[in-house]
């Protein structure tokens, strides 16, 4: 047991990766079209395995000290992309929802409604325009895909979370990980545990409201 | 105005389990709308006693509400129960809607969402009232925190009663003149608007243009001004006769721009 | 033209989103096993697209305002993992090259040897010990899959990236966006178009070089 | 020792097109060792002339070097130009180390990597110098760039010669008596360490032993500190007879323990 065993101690993401099998598009996406530095790249082989292809491995910075990544394999052929849905990594058959392919994406965070303004110049001024923008009051989110159909997201500052949301979000799970521990879990079985937690526990979330709120008013 | 097409628009209403008084006052008010049909849409969040217990419980059932409400594709959600978001905390609307708006948004619903308690706060506001006087059905401790939520978003409370009725069905069948009374008794010096139901359960409606031609200033209710944000929301105009200057208040000023003053 | 037209304005990663069908194991092994706190939670239907499920949207913090968020839709039949290779998301023919199916990652930053030390304890005191560490002299990473098969890495603090750096890293890049519009590229063209631009650049190049030597004196 | 199984070992030799001495003095050095035996495998980067834009180049191959090199499966690299790390900027070896395992990591390679530079100063802190002394054959303005790159190190550059012979060809050719002859001539006064040849390419393997008894002082050399590195890196133990007391370290400080004195 060490001094940090209860402490929170990532720093967020160092990068997230991805596989490419067209990097020139994937530079023209991100340095030349959202102005991404690339900012290091390493050129290996692959010797701990078999078989492996020679490969690069470049980043972009994306700003927080986080970065976007891609491997690209000298040689090796690319999914065939005229079937069926998905990006170069991940392919789905024809038909599967949108929704779902969508669900797996990466988010990007801006900080104004300017600055989000400003991604949606430049994509639309390029080959990957916005499809999609959610706009909704105090919500704010372009999407598109870039050139791997790896689903990018840029989003502005919602307002921070807040202890209450924590509380709130925290009975939401609790109640989510007994819910589908039983048969046929169901939306309305969730906010019916849920119901019933925060009366288990309703003394003790109502202190907690208000020692926010006493602070909200100390502020 | 009658050569426009009349549009149609569906109101969703999340409301607590025994008020009856938003699902009928609000219907009232748009009903008389030159330019638009309405239909409502409601969904209940279980409530019988004006309690911080049962209105925080009451907060947690919201979810499930707007999932409910959303089902029916509405164009604007009125989450209809001012007490239960100004006693959780100030500015405590603004943190709900942002929570149903992106609730909304993230399961691609086009809805937009308004609470009672923004839209008072919006009407009070788009009347340029600054020094208010109100009439609330709430015991004295809830009451109190409806005052403080209200002067926390710069509002001077300059006057105020509570009837202090805490069970949530005799607040509908509070007499029109027990509320009468308490806003004649109010001291109105300097009051620039009365809100005569800061409540969306204490029945009023009929009170409004009543008492403001009696007591001559702007007078509104939670009702008066959950319409007026639905309208806003709608994009339609505010021209709503019989219901309080402030649901006449484009008309208003289209007639002080044709009479040429400011 | 704005002014913020050549800024780079992003804040790093919102949120890296994901499917599960596994809610309970992804709790588990994000907010009990790693610590990482539920912070949000959104249930919701699909007004948007047909056939949509009820669903429910729950993020961990992963530090330095970054969050990891899953989607777990009510009702909806996980793929068949008996066969093939990869994730919940993203499924291989039998036989697909390990290295590929784990180019795509996520990986997560600690500030240090101690800090990587004490995730690599918490999960191999789990149902998901560390399956690979990369201890290579001054790179160090853990890596592991989650619940739903997603390969999670923890890796502890390059030094920080330099200039000098920088100017490699665009050279490689530069070449390669060229080197791979033409026919089959490999690494040794790169590594030869690479040479070639430094001799074209060789002479600003070394005065950066130079710039960045008289600044670290002066530091 | 001679009971132990003998172990075999792979060494990368990454070298300037040019140099030819690194794979003459490493193998002559590590073939005394009594405890292992070692396999050589080298690859080149294009230089010929040591001068700041052709240093800048060479260090660009360097990519491409390692993964030659790393293809045969190498146990421990030695990125074998000493100038050509500590002529671009401060610090540069550690840097240049630090890419080069990252890139070996990255393909999943065991491989440790050393450099020349980064061995220098490894030796000269195992053998607890601090004020120093060098012989160099580089021209002035390279020869004062690795004198502050030592003194940012931390050590005492207390004397130094330049021999000035700038065709990395000719380095190869340089007659030993002119390095014995600049070691004779520095000013010793206090010096913990004399390196006698502070460059891969400039002969001195048999220099070492001899300045070592004539001067009375530790004397290393580029190669001697690349041999000790190479020895560490494989946890080695460093018992190398007539290459400099560096080399017989570990059989000292045991002939040291044995004799009770710290």
């Amino acid at each position: 047991m060490t001094s940090l065993h209860d402490e929170h101690l990532v720093a967020g993401v160092d990068h997230a990766a991805f596989p490419t099998f067209d990097p020139a598009g994937t530079v023209r996406f991100y340095r030349d079209t959202l102005g991404f530095p690339v900012v290091h790249s390493i050129c290996a082989a692959g010797w701990g395995a078999k078989d492996h292809p020679d490969f690069i491995h470049f980043f972009f910075d994306i700003g927080n000290e986080d970065r976007i990544a891609f491997f690209y394999y000298f040689g090796l052929e690319g999914p065939d992309l005229t079937q069926g849905a998905g990006d170069v990594y991940a392919r789905f058959p024809e038909g599967t929802a949108d929704w779902f392919v969508r669900s797996r994406h990466l988010a990007l965070h801006v900080a104004s409604s300017e600055e989000l303004m400003e991604y949606r110049r430049r994509l639309d001024a390029s080959d990957w325009p916005v499809e999609m923008q959610i706009q909704h009051e105090t919500i704010e989110s372009i999407y598109t895909h870039d050139p791997n159909g790896y689903m990018i997201e840029f989003t502005r500052a919602l307002r921070p979370v807040e202890p209450q949301e924590d509380l709130d979000a925290n009975l939401t799970i609790d109640a989510l990980v007994e819910v589908v521990q039983q048969p046929h879990p169901t939306m309305d079985k969730l906010l019916v545990r849920k119901a019933e937690l925060i009366v288990q526990r309703a003394e003790k979330w109502q202190e907690a409201q208000q020692a926010a709120v006493s602070d909200e008013v100390r502020r | 105005m009658s050569a426009v097409a009349v549009s149609r628009h569906r109101i969703g209403l999340v409301v607590p389990s025994s008020n009856v008084t938003v699902e009928t006052e609000i219907p009232q008010i748009l009903g008389r709308h030159t330019a638009a049909r309405f239909s409502y849409h409601s969904t209940r969040m279980r409530m019988s006693k004006v309690s911080p217990e049962q209105l925080a419980a009451m907060n947690a059932q919201r979810e499930r509400c707007i999932i409910e409400i959303a089902d029916a594709g509405p164009d604007v959600i009125l989450y209809g129960c001012l007490v239960a978001l100004m006693s959780a905390g100030l500015a405590e609307h603004r943190r709900v809607e942002g929570l149903v708006a992106e609730q909304l948004a993230t399961g691609g619903s086009a809805a937009k969402v308004r609470s009672s308690a923004g839209a008072l706060l919006e009407a009070l506001r788009a009347l340029g009232a600054q020094r208010i006087a109100l009439v609330m059905p709430y015991a004295r401790p809830l009451a109190e925190r409806v005052v403080a939520y209200l002067e926390h978003e710069g509002f001077d409370v300059h006057d105020w009663r509570a009837l202090e009725v805490e069970d949530n069905h005799a607040v509908a069948r509070i007499p029109a003149a027990d509320v009468m009374g308490a806003a004649r008794s109010l001291d109105r010096e300097g009051v620039d608007a009365l809100v005569i139901s800061c409540c969306v359960q204490m029945p009023s409606l009929d009170l409004v243009e009543t008492a403001e031609q009696e007591l001559g200033l702007p007078v509104l209710s939670a009702a008066t001004a959950g319409a007026y944000s639905i309208l806003r929301a709608c994009g339609l105009p505010v021209d709503i006769p019989y219901a309080g200057s402030l649901l006449r208040i484009d008309a208003l000023h289209h007639a002080e721009l044709r009479s040429g003053s400011q």
